[in-house]
């Protein structure tokens, strides 16, 4: 065979490539117009609400000019700070009442189950149902004369007086209930995850099935746990429906002060005021779980 | 050395009778699946009062909804649009859902296609913007795109509760597609311009239909998403009714049984869509090439 | 056969900063079976992948038949590849996938019916045509892969480590198969492993990467008899190399000082031009014989003497671990012929070649972590 | 009513609860299609304009009799009202045939407010420049700040009064020379309407007549009350004895202390959802909105339900239509306005939407002539003269500073 030895080039300059221009540009072209959408719908109104909370407004006119007017976050937080304290505390009760009763399940389903398409599915079911229709289900069923304490009362299992809405119980299982395929999935997923090796390995270890649950499943679920937590909570912490239909004159959460502001009385600084403080809250949230679990496993779980 | 010669002490298998053995199950290992199926069931409870509530018999002049049975009965199914308003509230969100998942499903596909195959300036913000969409609370952003759209002038209807839906649809379909993506060899796609295809045969004949069941699923989502709206809704519909802003309004007075029949329609419609795509995932999983080892 | 059909010309490709090909020059003839050969991270890949139109080139052109296709995208090239992974299609069945490149060229559908039987059973794989690739073993989808590549008759087919997903028994027929269908189509193949003993199995020549250049190129003998770097003696099996000073380069006898100050001789053919007085001569472990230490050495022989540490019993052959001069690790294989007792360890023995097979290299740096793992 | 009144389906009544005019109070601004919409567009609006009057009618002569005697009498009205609020038959609105036929105006009738809020913020950019806004007649509420701001800033157009001889002959004194348009200059009544007590007397034997029946312990956890503003501090100055017209912020500070001492009675803060509650008998005894209980208990078979208007009077409230200024059609719009207030188109009005109706005459012809015992006998209907010297009319707020107090006084009773 004969050598073929390139010709001596060296001397000369080799010509320089441009990388092609679709090449370089495709991921822009491919995401612009969802980013595009994103930050036009979504950042700058967001942007542009939060500016309102430092902003002073006539409540006839409406005009409303940029005062740099901080004063409004003390009043408010003084004025609703039982509210929102009850918010956060209804959120975090519906939340980790909706990580109790879903663990296990997600367990189950990553551990256990056949079929776990078909479970994850069932998971996903109630969202095929109007969420308002989900909550008037409840409603009807709990009602004080409704299906099941009119047994309970005829069963003398309950008081005469007792009743179930308009009670905190009922808007955090309202809220629990309506949360809970936000809590699951992302346990699902952080436990499918978990390589089956691991667990035999803990068990050829000496590891007992509580120890290797405690030692070993529990640790490695934690970013799913706190993806849930964030996922169910913030949501939960800002939602009004659950507490206006179930709720009554002591349940009040932040969401329907936000919307009565909003929407009722028109008082844009306050209530634009009071969506600042529940979104820094879910930032800090967030910032938290970047912090301590790294920002790129975020997206995984959600 | 000794452990050997034990080894060698120990009869062969063959010599012994296989010895019966049943698995032992402490009462324990039955507790997760009786504990799941309860679970279910109580998911269930809403849906299934809503299904067999749509079959009670009302005597009132103006039926509604209560616990009281009072007999079976299919008149709501063949009235099921006896309620003006609630009708075309039912079919306007229809419309709104599925034009929602196309566009929604349209741009979160190219957005996780995106995501998947480059590394870009801006990667990371995007995926930040993607989660405090995801996580930020509903009445934040109904409220704050209210208000955007005065500012704009744009007159509230069918197309601010269009740009809304996508809005608050794009993220989660991003995601689903992404994670199928993400299991998707890109080899697959540089075999096939090899073999000549073009990069829009490439999409259209492989990256397309193996990545079908995600897009699919994510559309689901976002059909769901969209048709259970309301908090969003609220802000933006202007003087559009959709069904769970018009359900919503009843509720406050007592809904209607033809409520119920609409609500069952869309949860029948939902999980046989789900079923299909459940079935067409486990396919195309099979389809897919085992990984060798080695 | 003269025909250049592959060139790349001062061809350098950037990951960031780092580069991946540097400044690399090539030139592939027509139906030649080429080889690139390297540790993981030398660039082969990369390489394969500009002529494939998968990267695009920082600096440089590539011409395929005498045509700048630096810019082309990869369906525009008359080129075909066989990927590692093989990546063939899940969703179509093996009839569709050999005929996906057919239906792009819009071959008419009786020929490809035609064509699709031929590839077929150039691999052996008659009847297999409505399977899915799921379906298949490793090795059939291997096959499926070169069938897919083949139908469509390209100038120049690329072959990413085809066979790396294979035991070693069905990668050995492979490499066999892989040759004869190469010698059966005619076609220019350029293939790309890690493996030397594939690439010398196969190759008319290959060519040895390391850090994105080309350390030597040439027909598989040549390359291994007379490595012209350390790198290569050193990739290409095991190579014994010694440190030492080349004294005297006459027209045809050179002239090698070793630490010790024993003098190895070889013919001055092999002296590169372009080396300095540092070097290291090398012989290959198969070329030298051992014995104990006893009386004179074989005269016109070049040799060395040492310690015997390890001798062990590989069936074909015995190995021997030696301490060399200066405590350089010798390795020599003797063939087993039943003759002789082998020498045991702890003896003082003396190991002799020829010097014809003396090779002598420049020496290069030391092989980082990843490029042993190879 | 009459002729559609099958069991079961009945699209009308659905109307009347769905689309009702108490859910437009209650559902549709919680709907968040009002304020909202007001508020933010107003941000941009009043940024750059600092004088909201420059189209004021007053000052342009508008609705001066002069201005009056100027207008040709045109053969189209464009008429905005809320939904299912006039006579409808077979698609069409026999009233509005009627009054086509024997004037030869046409009359293009919508339905596009929802809101009063939301329906202003539409319209006020065109209003602040002085443009046709496409209506000659737009129906605004009284107890919402829009019509004391269209009246305010001079956005209503002066009515000619010399064409209002049906509406002085046949009005109810309830609408005639109202507190918040005194003298009607502005202003003719569509319909009305009384926020009251409902009960249920399956459980409140006792007849309620006194509003301090909302504050009895002896009802605890089986109260409702209202979570709006407005309504919530008018029931507070009602039960400390104020007038709420002529209230001053010191009484709301009273009403609010009241308010708040009641609240560990009170079940819940409702808007239109009390009438579930009370239909569910999760509350006894409720602030409601009379026509949601003449509906509960008429047509749907919650007879143990009323509603009662107590002694200390219940708040009133009535739809208004106006004339916007820019107007196309000033003569069509007096001539409709005034239209309605014949009896028996008037009668054809009420039987249909059976609120409180401005033309006490159309009852005898509702009972006579459309044999509809049910609404002509409705007390809220055709209020008696007891029950209209209870009716109280809603504060007027002067300013924002006076809007932004009673909030702030009220509003945290019920988002507290």
């Amino acid at each position: 065979m004969e050598q073929h030895v390139p010709a001596d080039l060296h001397g000369v300059e080799p010509p320089r490539r441009h990388t092609r221009l679709g090449r370089s540009a495709s991921p822009y072209l491919l995401g612009a117009p969802a980013i595009v959408w994103l930050v036009v719908f979504f950042v700058v109104p967001l942007v542009t609400m939060l500016s309102l909370s430092i902003q002073t407004c006539d409540s006839i006119t409406l005009a409303c000019t940029l005062t740099w007017h901080f004063a409004e976050f003390p009043n408010l937080i003084g004025q609703y700070g039982d509210t929102f304290v009850r918010s956060l505390v209804y959120a975090g009760a519906a939340t980790v009442a909706a990580l109790v009763v879903a663990f296990p399940v997600t367990y189950w389903i990553a551990f256990r189950a056949k079929r776990k398409n078909f479970f994850l599915l069932m998971l996903l079911v109630p969202f095929f149902v109007s969420f308002v229709i989900r909550t008037t289900a409840w409603y009807t069923l709990l009602a004080d004369n409704g299906a099941i304490l009119t047994k309970l009362k005829i069963l003398h299992l309950v008081p005469e007086s007792f009743h179930v809405l308009a009670t905190p119980l009922a808007v955090i299982g309202g809220l629990a209930y309506n949360y809970l395929p936000f809590t699951a999935l992302p346990l699902y997923v952080a436990l499918e995850r978990i390589d089956r090796r691991v667990m035999e390995a803990s068990h050829d270890l000496y590891a007992t099935r509580r120890v290797a649950f405690t030692h070993v499943v529990l640790p490695l679920a934690v970013p799913g746990i706190f993806a849930a937590f964030l996922l169910t909570f913030v949501p939960a912490a800002g939602d009004y429906v659950n507490a206006a239909i179930l709720g009554g004159t002591n349940t009040v959460m932040i969401g329907q002060v936000i919307q009565k502001k909003f929407l009722e009385t028109a008082d844009y600084p306050a209530a634009s005021a009071l969506s600042t403080v529940l979104l820094v809250l879910m930032l800090v949230g967030i910032a938290a779980y970047a912090k301590f679990l790294g920002s790129r496993t975020i997206e995984e779980y959600v | 050395m000794s452990a050997l010669a034990q080894d060698t002490s120990i009869p062969s298998a063959k010599d012994l009778a296989p010895v019966p053995r049943e698995r032992r199950r402490r009462w324990t290992y039955y507790t997760l699946p009786v504990y799941s199926s309860a679970f279910f069931l109580y998911l269930l409870i809403p849906i299934t009062f809503m299904v067999v509530y749509s079959f009670n018999q009302s005597h009132s002049a103006l039926p509604q909804v209560t616990s009281k049975w009072q007999g079976f009965t299919t008149q709501w199914y063949q009235q099921w649009n006896g309620v003006p308003d609630l009708t075309p509230a039912f079919f306007l969100s229809i419309k709104l859902a599925l034009i929602a998942t196309v566009i929604s499903a349209t741009l979160g596909t190219l957005l996780a296609l995106a995501l998947v195959r480059y590394r870009f300036r801006g990667k990371g913000a995007t995926e930040q913007m993607m989660f405090t969409n995801i996580a930020a609370p509903e009445i934040v952003l109904g409220a704050s795109l209210l208000g955007f759209f005065i500012t704009l002038n744009l007159p509230r209807g069918f197309s601010t509760l269009l740009i809304a839906h996508v809005m608050f649809c794009v993220a989660y379909v991003t995601i689903t597609v992404r994670a199928r993506l993400s299991g998707f060899d890109p080899m697959l796609e540089q075999a096939a311009q090899d073999l000549g295809a073009t990069p829009w045969v490439t999409f259209w004949k492989i990256t397309l239909p193996l990545i079908f069941p995600g897009i699919l699923a994510g559309a689901l989502l976002a059909f769901a998403l969209s048709i259970d709206d309301f908090v969003t809704s609220n802000f933006v519909a202007g003087s559009s009714v959709t069904f769970p802003l018009w359900v919503y309004g009843a509720v406050k007075v007592g809904i209607p049984p033809q409520v119920f029949v609409l609500g069952t329609a869309i949860f029948s419609a939902g999980l046989v869509l789900a079923v299909l795509a459940l079935v067409f995932q486990g396919r195309a999983k099979k389809a897919r090439p085992e990984p060798e080892e080695g | 056969m003269t025909e250049i059909d592959v060139r790349l010309e001062r061809v350098s490709k950037f990951f960031g900063d780092v580069p991946a090909v540097d400044d690399l020059s090539l030139d592939i003839a027509e139906g030649e079976f080429f080889s690139l050969l390297g540790p993981s991270g030398c660039g082969k890949t990369t390489t394969l992948r500009m002529i494939g139109g998968f990267e695009d080139p920082s600096l440089g052109t590539v011409y395929l038949g005498g045509r700048d296709v630096t810019d082309l995208p990869p369906y525009r090239r008359d080129v075909n590849t066989v990927f590692q992974s093989y990546a063939l299609f899940p969703h179509l069945d093996v009839f569709e996938n050999v005929a996906f490149g057919l239906r792009r060229k819009k071959v008419g559908g009786k020929d490809i019916g035609q064509r699709v039987r031929d590839a077929m059973s150039l691999v052996d794989l008659e009847g297999f045509e409505k399977r899915k690739p799921s379906q298949m073993s490793g090795g059939q989808q291997q096959r499926v892969a070169l069938a897919r590549a083949l139908v469509n008759r390209p100038k120049v087919l690329l072959l990413d480590e085809p066979l790396g997903a294979l035991d070693l028994k069905l990668r050995k027929q492979m490499q066999l198969e892989l040759k004869r269908i190469q010698e059966e189509v005619g076609i220019t193949f350029i293939y790309v492993t890690h493996d030397q003993e594939e690439a010398m199995t196969m190759s008319d020549r290959l060519a040895v990467m390391r850090h994105g250049q080309i350390e030597q190129i040439g027909a598989p003998e040549l390359v291994y008899e007379s490595p012209a770097t350390e790198f290569v003696a050193g990739f290409l099996g095991a190579s014994n190399l010694l440190d030492g000073e080349l004294v005297r380069n006459q027209s045809d006898v050179a002239t090698v000082r070793l630490s010790t100050g024993q003098d190895i001789h070889f013919p001055a053919s092999k002296v590169p031009s372009d080396i300095d007085t540092l070097v290291k001569v090398g012989v290959r472990p198969e070329k030298i014989s051992i014995e104990v230490d006893e009386g004179e050495p074989p005269a016109g022989a070049n040799w060395v003497s040492g310690l015997l540490r390890i001798a062990t019993y590989i069936g074909v052959s015995h190995q021997y671990k030696v301490e060399g001069p200066g405590g350089t690790e010798l390795t020599v294989y003797v063939q087993n012929l039943g003759a002789e007792e082998a020498p045991a360890p702890g003896r003082k023995v003396r190991l002799t070649w020829r010097p014809e097979h003396t090779f002598i290299v420049k020496p290069s740096a030391a092989l980082s972590p990843e490029e042993e793992e190879e | 009513m009459t002729d559609q009144q099958r069991p079961g389906i009945d699209p009308a009544l659905w109307r009347g609860l769905t689309q009702s005019r108490t859910s437009r109070r209650g559902f549709l601004r919680a709907a968040g299609v009002g304020a909202g919409a007001l508020s933010l567009s107003s941000i941009l609006a009043a940024c750059g304009t600092a004088g909201v009057s420059t189209s004021s009618a007053a000052a342009n002569g508008v609705g001066s009799a002069e201005w009056w005697s100027q207008q040709p009498e045109t053969k189209t009205l464009n008429y905005a009202n809320w939904p299912y609020y006039i006579d409808t038959a077979h698609g069409k609105h026999p009233s509005i045939e009627q009054f086509q036929q024997s004037t030869g105006i046409t009359v293009d009738y919508t339905e596009p407010i929802n809101d009063n809020t939301s329906f202003f913020t539409k319209i006020r950019p065109d209003l602040q420049a002085g443009n046709y806004i496409g209506y000659d007649v737009i129906v605004l509420t009284n107890s919402d700040p829009p019509l004391s701001e269209m009246i305010g800033f001079g956005w209503a157009v002066p009515l000619d009064q010399s064409r209002m001889t049906n509406f002085y002959k046949y009005a109810s004194p309830l609408v005639k020379d109202p507190a918040w348009d005194p003298g009607n200059i502005h202003t003719m009544a569509w319909q009305s309407g009384y926020t009251c007590i409902g009960y249920n007397t399956k459980y409140i034997t006792e007849d309620i007549t006194s509003i301090q029946s909302l504050f009895d312990p002896k009802y605890k956890g089986k109260i409702g009350m209202m979570g709006i503003s407005t309504e919530l501090g008018s029931a507070g100055l009602l039960a400390i004895g104020v007038d709420p017209a002529a209230s001053t912020p010191d009484d709301w500070a009273n009403a609010a202390d009241k308010l708040t001492q009641q609240k560990p009675l009170v079940r819940s803060y409702y808007d239109q959802d009390y009438i579930k509650a009370l239909k569910n008998e999760d509350i006894w005894i409720s602030m409601v909105w009379s026509g949601d209980v003449f509906q509960a208990a008429n047509y749907q078979g919650y007879d143990t339900l009323k509603a009662v208007i107590p002694e200390e009077g219940s708040m009133f409230w009535t739809d208004n239509q106006l004339i916007p200024v820019g107007v196309e059609n000033p003569v069509a719009a007096m001539e409709f306005m005034d239209y309605v207030y014949e009896p028996p188109v008037q009668a054809l009005i009420e039987d249909y939407n059976a609120y409180v109706c401005p033309v006490p005459a159309a009852r005898s012809i509702i009972a006579n002539q459309l044999k509809d015992p049910t609404v002509a006998n409705s007390p809220t209907v055709f209020p008696d003269a007891q029950m209209v010297s209870r009716s109280k009319p809603y504060y007027q707020f002067k300013n924002s500073q006076d809007l932004d107090q009673w909030n702030s006084t009220f509003q945290p009773i019920y988002t507290g």
